[in-house]
């Protein structure tokens, strides 16, 4: 029975997570047709800044219940401002390039960025604890629980209920919706193709962002912790078809619980529970649980 | 791009004569050059695949699988007779590659580079999971004999050199052959168009398959070598990250000849021990510039500099 | 920028290096040691960086003279030692080579990760080099690589100590064993540490149930599902030899959900926590330092001389990973000047051969592996936040040498399986 | 010329989820006709290319050539029964020159095995290639990179590259298309001359009544989906109907 409990809320949480880190880059995905590999070093950025952003405040002795708005601060702020200036900066003079070619220039950008990491932050691990423990735990069943990490399964499920709105009932949402249909089509009927880009890659990464700052204060921040995520983010987005928000949603759901019932039952098997499940779902829909199959014309 | 490779041979001939040059270099750069040639052999393994517009992320993983092959043998099984050895881990690639080749040649663009990873990074999961074969820290490959002959320890070098030197040549040449051939010239047929390929007749699906299995052989030689040359395996070899640097050598040395990934190789070799003596956390970014710079200025590679010289 | 700095300012006393040897008369020829390390990558945080400030320290302080006894005097025999640091990230028998034949450094002295380890270790002796390892866990580098070593030393103990030093202190101290749990690294050294920690405890005759171990992939950082699964399954002891961010990420996830509380948490590299967590590990958690090293070190003049410049140069007080690096410093040192004041270095590599040196950490006997392995006393204790704020340990138990290594001549796995025959405890 | 049809498609069908792009098209075509089939946009032209050539399935009915049931069979295989088809958009391999285009064609419509051991340049192909490139007129581009070309020429190439083999049956998906208005009539006699001059059987979608009346023997007009009437050049062309619905449409 507690085992029961265990295996749903550890399912739910790392659920929840791994959709915090994998839904930006399927968004990025789904308009932009860019397989971001830097995602990886975005997420990296975002738990560094919220280490480093953090240790600051707490140093100038503020009370620590505004740890959370800086969280929030540094999130959007430095999501926007990587994003933008990645997008303006590099992105933007290489659209129309063949999808496979764009992987590898986001594998350029990602090894550039993890070594910039390096220089700026070094190579010790940084932390960001306080607000782990700020809400303590409570007890589900005889099950510890941080109430901090169930916080996290309402923000994943906030963010990715938002988006979806955002995609589906805003204007800026359904013009974006319509880039992803057909891009020359939209362009010649007078969307502005160039801000919705701008706006998507923004988003994206600040997704990715969230999803550092949201775990900073989890883990120990060390160098390399965006090679790890980046695989992780990819099993789940190709699980659930890539471009997909609810995709996505399903994919964390299935990499999530597969993860924790193999922690829970068969520990033997949790380094590639998510590779098997993804290899599974591979071979029966090649192109994911929610794949859009754009047909060709001739 | 061209298909017309009906002269690579003679970039093969002069590859030839460079590695017999070579044989002369001090030895600690012999041994740089050794091993490079041994990766060569993957990045060549994955450029043939780019020509028909597949990048592998994957790749990796025959790289591992003929680097364990030779282990295993040697090691575990007390096999160590270099033809034996090579021979198994090409076989067991060409295997491998050949079950998996249906499944993957149905694959393009994006889809593809993430099976070939997903597929490699399964190896990598199953052999950190293997306590017996060392887990992550691999295991120690005893040296090799060459017919029943064991060179003395002094010796050993020069003679796994010639070995390798002499197999990357071969290799090199057929694949120059493989790619001057009709099989050959229908990768860039699939890259480009693949639907009026198959209305002019052609499978592409077929095309991908030799591709696939040809590059697997390569890469599995490359692993085989590789793991003489160092007297180690470990499963990092069949990691993602492995993987990602063949795909950076073959992008920057380019689809022109088959000499080229396996002079890029040793090119980002030297400078790469030199680099990293000076800034060992700037290494990655310098790779990475220099990989947005090749794709954005050469975007065939470096050997369009060889090939435009020229005409 | 941090590292634009170090470069220049390496360059700069690079310069300065140069110039001084240029004024100097008739100064010896000094000794090139090669010293790779990790310099990048997630183990250059943990044991790179305190490794090289460690060399740092040590190699000016022996160049100034200013080392307490027994290593008073200059350098190594009068020679200037001039280090070359390289990244243990890099292709290890590359660079290893690179140092060897084209740098030309009499000895090479590093190497953390036992992957590493393994495959320089037959180099070492076909390259015939002066090669001494300072920690990588792994047992096998002469009871299976090296069986016959000449060349290839290695001055910290193995990993077989944490773990059967972790076993025998849980039975010592009267705690309830009756269901154990573990969770390691899913990869070398986690399953290695857990099969011997496991195998210790059944020779040392505990009937334990296992109730639960978790492998988790290294540096995956998120332990949330394995940390209920080890609050589920209610054990009495649970084991780990994590290391680097993955142990503080788990101390940080698992402390405020009271698994600590719940149960008895041996860390067998615990102590590398001490700097910059004092205040969070949860007191009562039994900590290891892989040795008798930092805070579980005798307390001899050397020992206190290299704490406290440690502290002095650098701000922290130094963990096991620069102890060991130090150690293996004086270890080539006192080798050299027992094989004499001209002693090439196949001389030293001889001299070295069961030689029993002091170090920061006491006396080193390279006992087994045919007097090319170090054998050391191991120590764990039960954390304690000291009321200064500093971390102290109490409740320390120290187990001979002898008592938790093999005999020279057998393997780990085989001494420990067969109930430790040999084993002098007393 | 045999009674024997080279093709026949009987009461052929296709739709989409519940929308019937083409239904009951039934044609037989004899061996040497040049038949042109005509229609508005959306009538099912393409749609009938397609099913014929293996790129769509049809929801019903069948299709055989030279007696053999070719129904449902993939693009490739029905280029290796003998039938061959241009494109509406040419479809050629850009980065390459003419005559490289033509000798992947060559490779492709060879027969035997995968073709490890011959060259690709080997020099009866490039003899070959070059002989069909100065049937088509397109000598002069044989070194020339394809993808620079103007349209008509990639189309001329495309057509050429359909021919290579000497195909019984080609269809051509509008082969004036995206062509100057005074260049069509030029266009067309460098492509049927040579096709004809090797007896081969030609289908073409086309909207240009002039380039109808002068090249073809015989007219199919599509209308919503379906065969309108199909007969003689003359007899389609002054059809009420036809003018009404088809050239109506097309000029209107």
């Amino acid at each position: 029975m507690l085992k029961t409990i265990a295996i749903l809320l550890d399912g739910l949480n790392y659920s929840a997570w791994l959709f915090l880190v994998a839904v930006g880059l399927t968004l990025i995905y789904g308009v932009m047709r860019i397989l971001n590999i830097a995602h990886g070093a975005f997420y990296a950025i975002g738990a560094y800044s919220c280490a480093t952003a953090l240790g600051l405040y707490y140093s100038a002795g503020l009370p620590e219940a505004g740890a959370f708005l800086v969280m929030a601060l540094v999130a959007v702020v430095v999501g926007m401002l990587v994003g933008l200036a990645i997008e303006r900066g590099v992105l933007r003079h290489l659209y129309g390039q063949d999808e496979v070619l764009m992987v590898l220039i986001t594998y350029a950008l990602f090894l550039i960025l993890e070594d910039s990491v390096k220089l700026i932050w070094g190579v010790e691990s940084y932390f960001a604890f306080k607000p782990y423990a700020y809400f303590g735990f409570i007890d589900v069943g005889g099950l510890p629980y941080q109430v901090y990490d169930l916080l996290m399964v309402g923000l994943a499920v906030v963010l990715g209920v938002g988006l979806w709105i955002w995609l589906t009932r805003t204007r800026t949402g359904r013009l974006m919706t319509a880039v992803v249909a057909d891009r020359e089509i939209s362009a010649a009927m007078g969307v502005n193709v160039t801000f919705i880009f701008a706006t998507t890659f923004a988003v994206g990464t600040a997704l990715a962002v969230v999803g550092g700052v949201a775990t900073a204060p989890k883990i120990a921040v060390t160098p390399g912790i965006g090679v790890e995520v980046i695989i992780l983010a990819f099993a789940v987005v190709v699980i659930g078809g890539l471009g997909s928000i609810p995709g996505a949603a399903i994919g964390a759901l299935f990499a999530g619980y597969a993860r924790a019932a193999s922690v829970h039952l068969a520990p033997e098997f949790e380094l590639f529970a998510i590779y098997a499940v993804m290899a599974l779902v591979l071979a029966i829909r090649p192109h994911g649980l929610f794949a859009r199959t754009d047909g060709r014309k001739i | 791009m061209t298909i017309d490779f009906t002269k690579d041979w003679r970039n093969v001939a002069l590859l030839a004569v460079l590695l017999a040059a070579a044989f002369f270099l001090p030895s600690w750069l012999r041994f740089l050059l050794q091993t490079a040639l041994a990766g060569g052999l993957v990045a060549l393994g994955v450029m043939i695949q780019m020509r028909a517009g597949l990048v592998s992320f994957g790749q990796g993983l025959y790289y591992c699988i003929g680097g364990y092959a030779v282990g295993l043998l040697a090691a575990k099984a007390g096999v160590a007779e270099a033809t034996l050895v090579i021979a198994a881990a090409v076989i067991s690639s060409v295997v491998i590659a050949l079950i998996l080749g249906p499944l993957l040649s149905r694959y393009r663009e994006i889809f593809f580079a993430m099976l070939t990873l997903a597929v490699s990074m399964i190896l990598y999961g199953l052999l950190v999971k293997a306590a017996t074969l060392g887990s992550t820290d691999g295991f120690n490959v005893p040296p090799v004999t060459f017919f029943g002959f064991l060179p003395a320890q002094e010796a050993r070098g020069d003679w796994t050199y010639v070995l390798t030197a002499l197999l990357v040549v071969v290799a090199c040449f057929l694949i120059a052959r493989y790619l001057a051939s009709g099989a050959g010239a229908l990768l860039e047929a699939v890259a480009e168009n693949e639907l009026r390929l198959e209305y002019l007749g052609s499978s592409a699906r077929q095309a991908v398959y030799i591709v696939y299995v040809i590059a697997a052989a390569v890469s599995g030689l490359g692993g085989a070598l590789a793991a003489i040359a160092t007297g180690h395996v470990d499963p990092e070899m069949a990691n993602w990250t492995t993987s990602g640097g063949f795909v950076f050598v073959a992008l920057l040395a380019g689809r022109g000849s088959a000499i080229a990934p396996v002079l890029g190789f040793f090119l980002l070799e030297l400078v790469r021990t030199y680099a990293l003596d000076i800034a060992p956390n700037a290494w990655q970014l310098i790779l990475g510039a220099v990989m947005l710079a090749v794709i954005l200025l050469l975007p065939d590679g470096l050997w369009s500099l060889v090939r435009r010289a020229p005409k | 920028m941090k590292y634009l700095g170090k470069m220049l300012a390496a360059a700069a006393s690079a310069a300065v290096l140069v110039g001084g040897i240029a004024t100097a008369e008739q100064e010896k020829k000094p000794l090139k040691i090669g010293i790779p390390v990790f310099l990048s990558g997630a183990a250059a945080g943990p044991f790179g960086l305190p490794e090289r400030k460690a060399a740092e320290l040590v190699i000016d302080a022996l160049n100034a003279g200013k080392v307490p006894a027994p290593y008073t005097k200059i350098g190594v025999n009068g020679r200037k030692i001039a280090p070359t640091f390289v990244d243990e990230a890099a292709d290890a028998p590359t660079e290893y080579r690179a140092l060897v034949e084209r740098e030309k450094v009499e000895v090479v002295v590093g190497y953390t990760s036992s992957g590493k380890c393994k495959a320089i270790a037959p180099l070492a002796e076909e390259l015939k080099a002066f090669t001494v390892f300072i920690d990588c866990g792994t047992p096998q580098i002469f009871e299976e690589i090296v069986t016959k070593p000449k060349f290839l030393f290695r001055t910290g103990p193995t990993a077989t100590p944490d773990n059967v030093g972790a076993a025998r202190y849980l039975v010592d101290s009267g705690i309830d064993l009756s269901r154990v749990a573990g969770i390691n690294q899913n990869y070398a050294w986690g399953q290695d540490s857990w099969r011997d920690f496991s195998t210790s405890l059944a020779a040392l005759g505990v009937k334990s149930k296992i109730v639960d171990k978790q492998f988790p992939k290294i540096f995956a950082g998120e332990y949330g599902a394995e940390v209920s699964s080890l609050l589920t399954s209610t054990p009495t002891v649970v084991h780990t030899s994590f290391w680097g961010g993955d142990l503080e990420a788990f101390v940080l996830q698992s402390a405020p959900r009271g698994l600590f509380a719940r149960t008895r948490v041996v860390m067998t590299t615990g102590e590398a926590l001490f700097p910059r967590l004092a205040k969070d590990i949860p007191e009562g958690a039994i900590v290891g330092a892989r040795g008798p090293f930092s805070i579980f070190a005798p307390d001899t003049e050397l020992a206190r001389w290299f704490a406290k410049a440690y502290e002095e140069k650098y701000g922290e007080s130094p963990t096991y990973p620069a102890w060991k690096m130090a150690q293996a410093l004086f270890g080539v040192k006192a080798a050299y000047e027992a094989a004499g004041v001209d002693a090439t270095p196949e001389e030293a590599a001889a001299a070295l051969v069961g030689l029993e040196f002091e170090a920061p950490a006491g006396i080193v006997k390279m006992a087994i592996g045919n007097g090319h392995q170090a054998i050391q006393s191991i120590a764990y204790g039960v954390y304690k936040l000291g009321a200064d704020g500093k971390p102290t340990v109490e409740k320390v138990r120290t187990y001979k040498a002898e008592c938790v290594n093999p005999p020279n001549g057998m393997t780990s796995a085989k001494w420990i399986a067969a109930g430790f025959p040999g084993a002098k405890c007393k | 010329m045999t009674n024997q049809p080279l093709l026949v498609t009987d009461g052929l069908e296709k739709s989409f989820g519940g929308v019937v792009a083409a239904r009951d098209i039934s044609i037989s075509v004899h061996a040497g006709e040049t038949v042109a089939i005509i229609g508005a946009n959306g009538a099912g032209k393409t749609t009938f290319v397609n099913m014929v050539t293996g790129y769509l399935t049809p929801s019903a009915g069948s299709i055989s050539f030279r007696g053999r049931d070719i129904t449902g069979l993939s693009p490739r295989q029905t280029a290796r029964a003998g039938v061959r088809r241009s494109f509406q958009i040419a479809q050629i391999f850009p980065k390459l020159t003419a005559l490289e285009n033509i000798i992947i064609a060559e490779i492709a419509a060879e027969k035997e095995s995968v073709g490890l051991t011959t060259p690709s340049l080997v020099r009866s192909r490039v003899e070959a290639g070059m002989a069909l490139l100065a049937r088509f007129g397109l000598e002069s581009m044989a070194q020339r990179r394809t993808g620079t070309l103007p349209q008509g020429v990639r189309k001329q190439l495309d057509i050429a590259m359909a021919a290579v083999s000497n195909p019984e049956m080609i269809l051509l998906d509008e082969p004036t298309s995206g062509v100057s208005a005074d260049e069509k009539i030029s266009m067309m006699d460098s492509v049927i001359a040579p096709l004809k001059s090797e007896k081969a059987t030609v289908l073409f979608i086309e909207h240009d009544m002039d380039i109808v009346r002068r090249f073809a023997d015989r007219v199919i007009a599509f209308y919503e989906g379906t065969i309108l009437i199909d007969d003689g050049v003359d007899v389609v062309l002054n059809d009420a109907k036809v003018r009404e619905f088809v050239i109506g449409g097309v000029y209107a």
